[in-house]
């Protein structure tokens, strides 16, 4: 059923935009209203039907995906929930699609965050994707999760020489002697690789200057838009790559669909959210071609003219 | 709402919990009662207090280097504040991997000594006292010297060239367009018999930017109150509605046509930035101006106003510096006033050789900044591919110059 | 007289300001102005919300245009003034006037809140609309300014992979989308810096004019 | 009545109202905008009265147990304000302007000049070249030198842009121009994403269309 909406409003976009292509053949400018429309039937027509398209994923994304790929089965990944409820739906798809990720190479998941806000979202991810899609991992032995700990760049010195300094035991109560994925591990630098996800302080940029910088830890950074071009200069020295807003979110899904069978039924709601985003963005590029069709014939008339 | 509330409350947690440790034992500056037969950390050393440089008095800097048992035999450490009557006080814990803290809860002038204590599993192991040190108060912030050097540069070429001017040098200035095509865009509102649209941007009068569209609105308003055309200005901010009339009115005046004026001219909306914009697009499309100017600080609202105005046919010149929202206005309008040239424009229009002199005092600071931008990258690239040592300290001069902190 | 005296308090306060920075005993005197200005606002406010109610009041009594709208403004803006003086809906006398509960809070989160995201969500349309009409190679600076934001539309979509993901990885700068990100951050950047660098010091020429009084149109005039 | 659904059908014709604009100004823009511009201006200056008159002036200056006494100067440069409403002694009223104009141009006339001028400077100097840099990173820091310099000669006031000073200029103009196409490319996702945002509101929380 939707299938037959979403083709037909593709449908009515594409020859809407010939018509508007062979009208503006004349020399004529369209009246902006025709525009608006245009944008309206776009991006609602794709928020109704769910309208996604694949995304192949920039070098910036492919080096965090393929470094989480290329691990030894088994490495130990460090993901830090350092977002609040307002950062949620940019970072948290990022979240979950590194989670799926490091479950599915079957590496070895230790979840933290630096924000109190951050419990929550930690937690939901866990509850609703690792648990549900991943029955088979036992706490302590593939995954871990050691919770809030206040104290932010603090906690981050401390960790990185050790975690039994800061923790003395994980989220439940238990304490790291007796979680086995703790058992050969003493500091942050044990770890293969690290992934800070937000977008305030403290949060990826902390992670890089004061663990993966000193402790020489590979860290590749999910991050909100709009910090996105603030943390691109420690890229490629000091993150392996990194992931910015809905885009960078939407281009490791689709990676993880195209290499993964088992995930074609995941939910996507980076690939959802960039489906009328993408839309727009050709319906706009179409009518600047447009734009400079009429402009260009406009000019060779008034030049025979 | 919930977010806050969180926020507070965690910041209520962390304050309380910090209290009550603080109150723990205030005595126990030594306490190294060593009852599990462990053995007690090793000190910290090299411990240091200093006052800190230029400040009003309130402030002592602790520096120590960590204990060799940090952070695998230690709990942590404590900062103990020793007054002149050999009175003890804990005023802070800090985490393992800590060689820093700053007092800032001390009294101007009173001498006071520390000792950072190891905390370890035994007990404590207390560093040397420090000698006495005081949080002195500074008169002159010597390490905003480069900022002042520098200010007074830049601030002097201004005034250099303002009295050059006046002794009736000659300056040239080069043209800008959008300042230009004002007087034309004047006549042609009037002509038309339509009015000017003057929007000075939706912060108060506490921003650099509405003070030179009010600066600005003075040049405009005497053009208008020329030509006898009619000015709409609607404003989101009480103080801006009121400098704005005796802007105005002044402008009147000194045409000659003080009867022309009147207080209807300048008109509040509201506060609200979204609303201000509903309403002046309403105003807009209803009373069809033939110019619209755009000039002070705008955010999200550029286009919408911008592309309305085009909607109506109208001439639009717009200014700002926000660099974030200047793409919409060169998108969408005739003329854009770039940054800098917005706070130029009341000095270009006045025409008054004195204010124009000002335009080439900035010049110079222009000059300074491009030759700091290629010697000081010379200098480093230089420095760090051949190791050159002339380089390298006119590098750490070109720094200390503009080092900002 | 009537004008020699602003001109001397713009003068006089500016230049402490100007200086403050330099000695710390005068470095909140910055904080402390904030603090002024808040408190002149809500006076001027008076004035503001005064003419505010004159302009449709007027409108109403004379019946001129859309008069019927300024009833609604004036009902909408007395009830709002109503509700948030004497906090109603508040549990607690002393919290926050747009607290949990309280009018002030329904108002925003029904009325202020969705009006004023879709008048800000109006400017996806004028986006759309905006580059239709300016992107166009009129002549050299418009068609840097076209490519550009091509670049960086397509480079935002999958259309730019589709288009350059044949070049190969050793020049994979070329591939639109890469070279989306470093005209972000070399070209934009550079652009911007020089922006914000004439920025600082067109602000600091302004300043000295109207410290030194060369500029003051604003202060009205003496006649009155 | 429910007042929950109330309250998303009033925001749903507010919604609308606003959205009609595009089409042409109508009567239920005027409607929206008139509630708009009533309740707003009355909401934030309740907002700004508790905040600044209570929250700010009353507890430091009265309240308080030592009670600042600078204060009170706000006060009475708000209480000369209102000489405006007299037409005999509304230029009393221009000394709060002079003092709100004087101390914004003497404020930030040096925070600009440090935030802006010195710290833009200051980060622009870099090394060219450093071991281990590719080819492209020396390209990219080549051409962000030229490009801060060339923009800041597009600037100058007192020089004709003629010969090479006019060459850099025209390259300055260039790297502004691809820094204003840039941005603008830039913005527009964020864009669609607030209209997203509203029709998920009318077709979602309103006609649950969405599932």
């Amino acid at each position: 059923m939707t299938n037959i909406g979403l083709y037909f409003s593709i449908g009515i976009i594409v020859i809407g935009l010939l018509a508007i292509l062979r009208y503006s053949l004349k020399g004529k400018d369209i009246d902006r209203r025709i525009i608006f429309l245009f944008m309206f039937i776009t991006v609602a027509s794709s928020l109704l039907f769910k309208m996604e398209f694949p995304e192949k994923p920039t070098l910036i994304v492919k080096k965090v995906f393929n470094k989480i790929e290329n691990l030894p089965e088994g490495s130990r990944i460090l993901i830090s929930f350092d977002f609040d409820p307002a950062m949620k739906p940019e970072v948290m798809p990022m979240a979950n699609a590194f989670v799926r990720h490091c479950m599915v190479k079957k590496h070895k998941l230790y979840i933290m965050t630096l924000w109190a806000t951050g419990q929550a979202l930690m937690l939901e991810s866990i509850e609703e994707v690792l648990k549900p899609e991943f029955p088979d991992a036992v706490y302590g032995e593939d995954y871990t999760s050691l919770g809030f700990k206040a104290g932010g760049v603090g906690v981050l010195n401390v960790i990185i020489t050790d975690f039994r300094k800061m923790y003395a035991t994980d989220e439940h109560g238990t304490p790291l002697d007796e979680i086995p994925l703790f058992a050969e591990v003493t500091s942050a630098k044990d770890m293969d690789l690290i992934l800070p996800i937000g977008g305030g302080a403290p949060g990826p940029k902390e992670w890089i200057l004061f663990v993966g910088d000193p402790g020489k830890v590979p860290i590749a950074p999910g991050l909100a838009a709009v910090v996105a071009p603030l943390i691109y200069p420690y890229y490629p020295k000091q993150a392996i790559g990194l992931l910015g807003g809905v885009k960078g979110a939407a281009e490791y899904e689709s990676e993880l669909l195209r290499n993964y069978d088992q995930f074609k039924d995941m939910d996507t709601p980076a690939l959802s959210m960039m489906g009328p985003q993408t839309m727009a963005h050709i319906v706009i590029i179409a009518f600047i071609i447009i734009g400079n069709i009429t402009y260009f014939r406009k000019r060779r008339m008034n030049d025979n003219a | 709402m919930t977010k806050q509330a969180i926020l507070a409350g965690v910041i209520l947690v962390v304050l309380l919990s910090a209290g009550a440790f603080g109150q723990d034992r205030p005595e126990a500056v030594v306490d190294s009662s060593n009852l599990t037969g462990a053995i007690l950390p090793a000190p910290v050393t090299n411990i240091e207090a200093k006052n800190h440089k230029y400040d009003d008095g309130e402030r002592i800097d602790l520096f120590w280097e960590k204990s060799v048992d940090d952070p695998d035999n230690i709990f942590g450490y404590k900062v103990y504040r020793i007054d002149k009557d050999g009175a003890s006080e804990l005023v802070r814990e800090l985490l393992p991997g800590t060689t820093e803290y700053f007092d800032e809860e001390v009294e101007n002038d009173v001498p006071y000594q520390y000792i950072v204590a190891v905390v370890g599993e035994a007990g404590e192991a207390p560093s040397e006292m420090t000698p006495e040190v005081m949080a002195a108060w500074e008169f002159f912030n010597f390490s905003k010297l480069n900022i002042l050097i520098l200010g007074f540069i830049v601030c002097g070429s201004v005034l250099f060239f303002i009295s050059s001017a006046k002794s009736g040098k000659k300056l040239f200035i080069r043209k800008i367009g959008g300042l230009e095509a004002l007087e034309e865009a004047v006549g042609r509102a009037t002509e038309m018999g339509r009015p000017i649209l003057f929007i000075p941007g939706i912060l108060d009068l506490d921003d650099v930017q509405t003070l030179a569209a009010i600066t600005i609105l003075g040049k405009v308003s005497r053009v208008i109150a020329d030509y006898d055309s009619k000015i709409l200005m609607p404003v989101s901010r009480s103080l801006v509605m009121t400098s704005a009339r005796e802007t105005i009115k002044e402008s009147y005046m000194s045409a000659g046509r003080p009867d022309g004026y009147n207080d209807n001219m300048v008109q509040y909306i509201t506060d609200e930035q979204f609303g201000y914009v509903a309403a002046v697009n309403g105003i807009m499309v209803r009373e069809k101006p033939a110019t619209c100017l755009y000039l002070g600080a705008f955010f999200a609202e550029s286009l919408i106003l911008a592309e309305t105005g085009n909607s109506i046919g109208a001439i639009q010149i717009a200014g700002t510096a926000r660099p974030g929202q200047l793409p919409f206005f060169v998108a969408a309008c005739d003329y854009t006033l770039i940054g800098e040239e917005l706070f130029a424009a009341s000095a270009y229009l006045s025409g008054d050789p004195k204010q124009l002199g000002s335009l080439k005092g900035q010049d110079i600071g222009k000059i300074v900044a491009m030759s700091a931008i290629i010697l000081g990258t010379l200098a480093m690239t230089f420095a760090s591919a051949w190791e050159l040592g002339f380089m390298q300290s006119l590098l750490d001069i070109l720094n200390s110059i503009f080092v900002t902190n | 007289m009537k004008r020699l005296i602003p001109v001397l308090i713009t003068s006089i306060v500016g230049t402490v300001l100007v200086f403050s920075v330099f000695f710390p005993m005068a470095e909140t005197w910055g904080e402390d102005f904030s603090l002024f200005f808040d408190i002149i606002a809500v006076f001027a406010f008076f004035l503001g919300g005064g003419n505010l109610v004159r302009v449709h009041l007027i409108k109403v009594l004379n019946k001129k245009g859309d008069w019927k709208f300024s009833i609604v403004t004036l009902i909408a803006f007395a009830i709002t003034l109503t509700a948030g003086l004497f906090k109603f809906g508040s549990v607690d006398i002393a919290a926050s006037v747009t607290a949990e509960g309280t009018w002030m809070q329904t108002i925003f989160n029904n009325i202020i809140a969705p009006l004023s995201s879709t008048m800000y969500a109006l400017l996806a349309f004028f986006v759309a609309s905006a580059s239709y009409r300016a992107f166009r190679a009129k002549n050299r600076e418009a068609t840097i300014l076209l490519i550009a934001a091509f670049i960086i539309l397509l480079g935002r979509t999958p259309l730019g992979m589709f288009m350059t993901g044949w070049i190969p990885e050793w020049f994979s700068i070329a591939q639109i989308p890469n070279l989306a990100v470093w005209i972000m951050n070399g070209p934009n950047l550079a652009g911007q810096r020089a922006i914000l660098i004439g920025v600082g010091l067109g602000v600091v020429a302004m300043s000295l004019r109207l410290i030194l009084g060369m500029d003051r149109t604003y202060l009205g005039s003496d006649h009155d | 009545m429910d007042w929950q659904i109330f309250g998303v059908w009033l925001a749903a014709f507010m919604t609308l109202g606003i959205i009609s604009f595009l089409y042409k100004d109508n009567v239920f823009y005027k409607a929206a905008e008139a509630i708009f511009i009533g309740i707003s201006a009355g909401y934030w200056f309740i907002v700004f009265f508790w905040d600044s008159m209570v929250g700010k002036f009353y507890v430091q200056a009265i309240e308080s147990p030592e009670p600042e006494h600078h204060v009170w100067v706000g006060l009475i440069l708000g209480i000369l304000m209102l000489a405006r409403l007299s037409n005999k002694v509304g230029w009393i009223a221009r000394w709060p302007l002079a003092f709100v104009v004087g101390a914004t141009a003497g404020l930030y006339m040096m925070m600009f000049f440090v935030s802006n001028a010195m710290v833009q400077v200051q980060s622009t100097i870099m090394p060219l070249w450093e071991t281990g840099d590719g080819w492209f990173t020396v390209f990219n820091n080549i051409v962000i030198i030229i490009g801060v310099t060339c923009g800041l000669v597009y600037f100058f006031f007192s020089k004709k842009h003629e010969g090479a000073f006019g060459v850099a200029a025209k390259i300055g103009i260039w790297f502004l121009m691809v820094t204003f196409g840039a941005s603008f490319g830039y913005t527009v996702m964020s864009r669609m994403s607030l209209m997203l945002g509203r029709l998920d509101f009318l077709f979602g929380t309103w006609l649950e269309m969405i599932p």
